[in-house]
């Protein structure tokens, strides 16, 4: 078949906009994605200005627990980038290394969460107690879900998708550096999740 | 009777601010039928003039057309006319001149599902105290009949009596789910949101038999929620408040 | 970003990549201890925002590559910005 | 990438799971058709109830169940949930997934010059997300309680104490809004990346600009949907009380929420998605009135670049005149000005819009075809819309004309004359694109004057209605006395309405017989210059024989000294 049914810039940049199609999409899904928190965190300041009172975060959540939490996530945006720099200093296995690393900080990620949430249930806080624990649960919940969604996508990269590295590896390295774009947002929302739930 | 108060145009106006909002609707609609016609007739005109026959060819080069750029600048210099010297200084009137508050009748309404608890503060003026708790199918609005304020509130269901030339100022309440109080002839129509007292004021100046409406969706009897609302003299007025109170 | 690096771009890379690490672990640090210190909560939020806007700019900037990022993405991210500020000032639309 | 073997591909490959544009664009059109018929049949049983409140439906009446209908008489449970499904599948099911997915899809590729979406498997999931969103919402009407009844903007506290069927609701949402993501992800890709060599932003059909500006809109104006969504089904769900103020007594009872909330969130969320949607409403339909218009006219469009600074700006401005649907809500003046201005600048580019397409008929030589007919109606019928948005937008005004008639009518006037006509007319004119062959034209004209006058015996009398103070949403329109004197015209409206379906009928037979014995015609039938028509019809997967270079800009009809009277844009040199 002749190059017309070809599509163009999957693994090569288009040379007057200077992207691949993956890394112009992966922008603009982030862009929806900043609309989708910034409804929750409009939502968020709005009930908080409306409410007679506001619990202080840090009186009633885990904060070194948090602290731990972030840490592990800014960790696992690390070996994010690292994994794909390997892959540009075409170390296939340095890859795989980093990217378990930041699947297993994923996993991290949410045992901690599972353990706050099950020690709110224990003390039977619920969404419904009130509209702190309510827009906690829902942003946090949200956020983990994204979190879910990024550690399949990264084993999926880290393992069957990995044999494209093989037959493409130019578009191989921009798959992963499309996760990690969509690894680092999830990261940069918990960045301001943390102290707006946390420590205000 | 009613016959006399709605036809096929806006229904008759009582208000003492309606007029306002009546004379931009009507300035608006004649611009934009004046608008439309003249368009439709050029448009007519285009379609027949430029239609496809034998050795009629399209031009390239269209004409450049200078008048719709001043059509433009005409509507948009209209619409600033209208926001200026209609939409903003009647909502100014409708937002921020209130009457002043010993001048005016106060009233509460509480909306429900579906039904229009009209609630007035009696001879002292003040209303009772009230509560959701105390709220029931006897006690429509959950005055505290403990309260001493309370003692001679009136409230009806349904039935909101105003005296005429006096101002009113109604404060909106809803227990349940958003409504929207509407008094076609006192061109007043108002949110009712839980959570919030949102004041209304207006100022009947003639007697009669109108209706409140519900003008938001709020449930299965949206439709019925309709009441009563009687513009009385004052003496008519006082009389009924009597007949009101609590024995 | 990932059009034809060199290694030694690339290990260049790697210790911004470190360095920025270390500030974003140190502010983290810096941002809940200044939790303890129980500020007026103006001044709290302020702090904490900031903070946590720097950090977010961190990671757009080098992790995501923003800092070298191509000008067909950074047009529409301005956009998104507008918007978003748009969101975030609805809240306070009802007192006004 | 692209799949070289098509050939050995199973049906189901090829047929229903497809990845090709082209198959997903039918695919989409299809079902936003029977999705538009449906919500049109639910509409008219509105209409009986409306026209003749407490009758008994004739003929069908019966075959309805106890939950919906007793003895044919329609119950108010029932009268609301049409109400909301109506609304909801028309906006949501009917007319965008037709307009972006069915015509952008088939479309929008093929006027790049692009062989295919540049995520053909994100394409494919983005219709079968919506084909579920669309199950859910089919199916919440058998749910117990119905399907949702609060209006398709369901405003909460109401929505969050309604029936079962409102989490249907709230979840087929979810899947028509990430549906709606994939897919304006892909056209923004597309329409950046993937057009033909020379095929620059300023030689882009006006029709993609339009599709460009509409997926830009979907992508930041759902989102916030979203959130509200998720918000409103964490109130249902979980028993938070996001939308819910403290102290809600519900039929004299305290409810179980905590309160704290506030129902004008939704509100704001809502309608920051929209106000936005309804430009994803009538951006593409201008976008095929443009098409259609330079190609039958023999002429370029008028002010090209003044219709494309337009309709950015119209986007641009989109996501800041939301609020002036919520006027009533306790707006303070600083607020209502500032929308009710912003508000007043979104007609300037719409008029612009509408002169531009207006005066590109003058000096042309017009063909009056069906889809051609459909095109021009929708210029008149559009103004009518947009003009009566105007007193809407005062909010002064919109204190008596608020949730009256006078809003169905105005925003009817948009997108039933206005967008459908303008749909119609997408598929008389693209569809011997898809199949080869024309549609009737005598059918066609059966099909379009008809329409054109039952439309506005609809649509008008609620404008008169409405000024006459007559409120919608009612199950029983003579409860009120100032809605009596205007009952005559409900009657008037709804035979109208029953009559417009009947001229519908044309249009389904002219479909169908077309699709199989319509009139065989070559690749390029209406003589046009765009790419799509430079492709063999229909088009193979991969669309073109040989990958397209584009010389000029997108209506270069009529030029001096040529021999035909179109250029198309990929012929090398003079014809």
């Amino acid at each position: 078949m002749s190059d017309a049914a070809e599509i163009r810039f999957i693994s090569k940049p288009h040379p007057i906009t200077g992207v691949t199609n993956s890394k112009l999409g992966v922008w603009c899904f982030l862009a929806s994605e900043v609309m989708l928190f910034g409804g929750l965190f409009s939502a968020y300041i709005l009930l908080r200005i409306g409410a007679t009172e506001w619990p202080h975060g840090s009186t009633i959540l885990n904060v070194p627990l948090a602290t731990l939490n972030t840490m592990i996530l800014i960790v696992s945006s690390v070996t994010m980038v690292m994994s794909w720099a390997s892959l540009a200093l075409k170390n296939f296995s340095k890859y795989r290394f980093y990217m378990a690393i930041t699947i297993l900080l994923g996993i991290a990620f949410l045992v901690v969460k599972s353990f706050e949430y099950a020690h709110k249930f224990e003390h039977h806080h619920y969404p419904s107690t009130n509209n702190f624990y309510g827009i906690y649960f829902t942003l946090t919940g949200l956020h983990g879900l994204h979190v879910i969604g990024g550690i399949f996508l990264n084993l999926y990269l880290l393992l069957p998708g990995s044999k494209l590295w093989k037959t493409n590896p130019e578009q191989f390295m921009g798959r992963v550096e499309a996760a990690g774009l969509y690894w680092h947002f999830v990261d940069l929302v918990w960045i301001f999740l943390f102290p707006t739930l946390y420590l205000l | 009777m009613t016959q006399n108060y709605y036809g096929w145009g806006l229904p008759i106006d009582i208000s003492t601010h309606g007029a306002g909002i009546d004379k931009l609707i009507w300035i608006v609609h004649i611009a934009m039928v004046l608008l439309f016609v003249g368009w439709l007739l050029f448009f007519v005109y285009t379609l027949i003039r430029f239609r496809e026959r034998p050795n009629h060819k399209a031009e390239h080069h269209g004409k450049h057309f200078k008048l719709p750029t001043y059509v433009e600048i005409l509507v948009a210099a209209f619409e600033v006319f209208l926001l200026l010297a209609f939409a903003m200084p009647l909502w100014n009137q409708a937002k921020n001149q209130m009457p002043p508050d010993d001048k005016a009748l106060h009233i509460r309404v509480i909306a429900q599902q579906f039904a229009w608890n009209i609630h007035y503060p009696g001879k002292d003026g003040i209303f009772g105290k009230t509560s959701p708790n105390l709220m029931d199918s006897s006690n429509p609005v959950g005055l505290d009949s403990s309260d001493a304020a309370a003692k001679d509130d009136v409230v009806t269901i349904n039935q909101l009596n105003i005296p005429v030339n006096t101002p009113v100022i109604v404060k909106l309440s809803s227990k349940d789910v958003i409504h929207s109080f509407t008094l076609p002839v006192m061109r007043v129509k108002q949110d009712v949101i839980p959570g919030q007292s949102i004041p209304v004021w207006f100022q009947a100046t003639q007697t009669g038999d109108f209706e409140i409406a519900c003008a938001q969706l709020c449930g299965l009897g949206h439709y019925r929620m309709r009441g009563f609302f009687n513009v009385q003299t004052q003496e008519d007025f006082n009389k009924w408040l009597q007949e009101q109170a609590p024995k | 970003m990932s059009d034809h690096l060199s290694p030694e771009e690339v290990k260049k890379h790697v210790t911004i990549y470190v360095r920025v690490f270390m500030a974003l672990a140190a502010l983290t640090i810096i941002t809940v201890a200044i939790s303890y210190l129980h500020l007026p909560i103006l001044a709290a939020v302020g702090v904490a925002l900031l903070i946590a806007s720097f950090k977010g700019s961190l990671v757009a900037a080098y992790f995501m590559h923003l800092a070298q990022e191509k000008k067909i993405i950074l047009y529409p991210l301005i956009l998104v910005f507008f918007f978003f500020i748009v969101l975030l000032i609805i809240p306070t639309l009802s007192r006004f | 990438m692209s799949d070289h073997s098509h050939k050995e591909l199973p049906f189901w490959r090829k047929y229903i799971f497809s990845v090709d544009h082209k198959v997903i664009g039918i695919q989409y059109a299809v079902t936003g058709l029977l999705f538009l018929f449906f919500g049109f049949c639910l509409v008219m049983l509105i209409r009986w109830q409306l026209a003749y409140p407490g009758q008994e439906l004739p003929f069908i009446g019966s075959w309805f169940p106890e939950t919906q209908m007793i003895g044919g008489i329609m119950l108010p449970e029932f009268y609301y949930q049409l109400g909301a499904m109506h609304g909801t599948i028309m906006v949501f099911l009917g007319v965008v997934p037709l307009a972006v997915g069915g015509f952008g899809n088939y479309v929008v590729p093929l006027q790049i010059g692009a062989p295919d979406m540049a995520f053909p498997k994100l394409n494919m999931m983005s219709y079968w997300l919506y084909f579920i969103g669309g199950v859910l919402m089919l199916a919440s009407f058998f749910v117990p309680g119905g399907s949702a009844q609060s209006g398709w903007t369901s405003y909460p506290p109401l929505s969050v104490i309604a029936a079962g069927g409102q989490t249907w609701w709230l979840i087929g949402m979810a899947f028509l809004i990430n549906s709606s993501l994939l897919g304006s992800v892909n056209f923004i890709v597309t329409i950046i990346q993937l057009r033909a060599p020379g095929l620059s932003f300023n030689r882009l059909p006006f029709y993609v600009w339009a599709q460009f500006v509409t997926a830009l809109l979907l992508l930041l104006a759902f989102p916030p949907l979203m959130a509200a969504a998720v918000l409103q089904l964490m109130d249902r769900l979980a028993g938070t009380s996001f939308f819910i103020p403290t102290g809600l007594v519900v039929n004299d009872a305290i409810t179980h929420f905590v309160g704290g909330g506030n129902p004008i969130l939704w509100q704001h969320l809502f309608w920051f998605l929209a106000h936005p949607e309804v430009y994803v409403l009538i951006l593409p339909a201008m976008g095929i009135v443009a098409e259609i218009i330079a190609c039958n006219t023999r002429k370029p469009l008028y002010g090209y670049k003044a219709l494309v600074y337009s309709v950015c700006f119209v986007g641009f401005m989109s996501f800041v005149v939301w609020a002036h649907h919520m006027f009533l809500t306790n707006m303070g003046t600083t607020m209502s000005t500032f929308f009710q201005i912003t508000t007043m600048i979104i007609s300037i580019p719409s008029i612009v819009i509408l002169t531009s397409l207006i005066l590109s008929l003058w000096g042309g030589s017009i063909r009056f075809n069906t889809p051609m007919l459909f095109a021009i109606a929708f210029l008149p019928m559009f103004a009518i819309g947009g003009l009566t948005g105007l007193p809407l937008g005062l909010a002064a005004a919109d204190i008596h004309l608020h949730d009256t008639y006078y809003v169905i009518g105005h925003f009817h006037y948009v997108v039933a004359p206005g967008t459908i006509f303008a749909l119609f007319a997408g598929v008389y004119h693209w569809f011997p694109k898809a199949t080869g062959r024309k549609m009737s034209e005598f059918l066609g004209k059966l099909h379009f004057f008809p329409s054109l006058v039952l439309m506005n015996c609809i649509f008008t009398p609620m404008l008169i209605m409405g000024l006459a103070g007559a409120l919608r949403r009612m199950y029983d329109p003579t409860q009120y006395a100032h809605a009596q004197a205007v009952q005559p015209l409900n009657v008037f409206i709804s035979i109208s309405a029953f009559c417009l379906a009947l001229a519908q009928i044309p249009f389904i037979i002219n479909f169908f017989y077309s699709i199989f014995w319509g009139k065989k015609v070559d690749d390029n039938p209406w003589q046009a210059t765009t790419l799509e028509w430079a492709t063999p019809t229909p088009p193979p997967h991969g669309n073109f024989l040989k990958a397209p270079e584009v010389y000029r800009g997108p209506y270069e009809y009529s030029v001096p000294g040529q021999k035909k009277d179109f250029w198309p844009q990929d012929m090398k040199g003079a014809n």
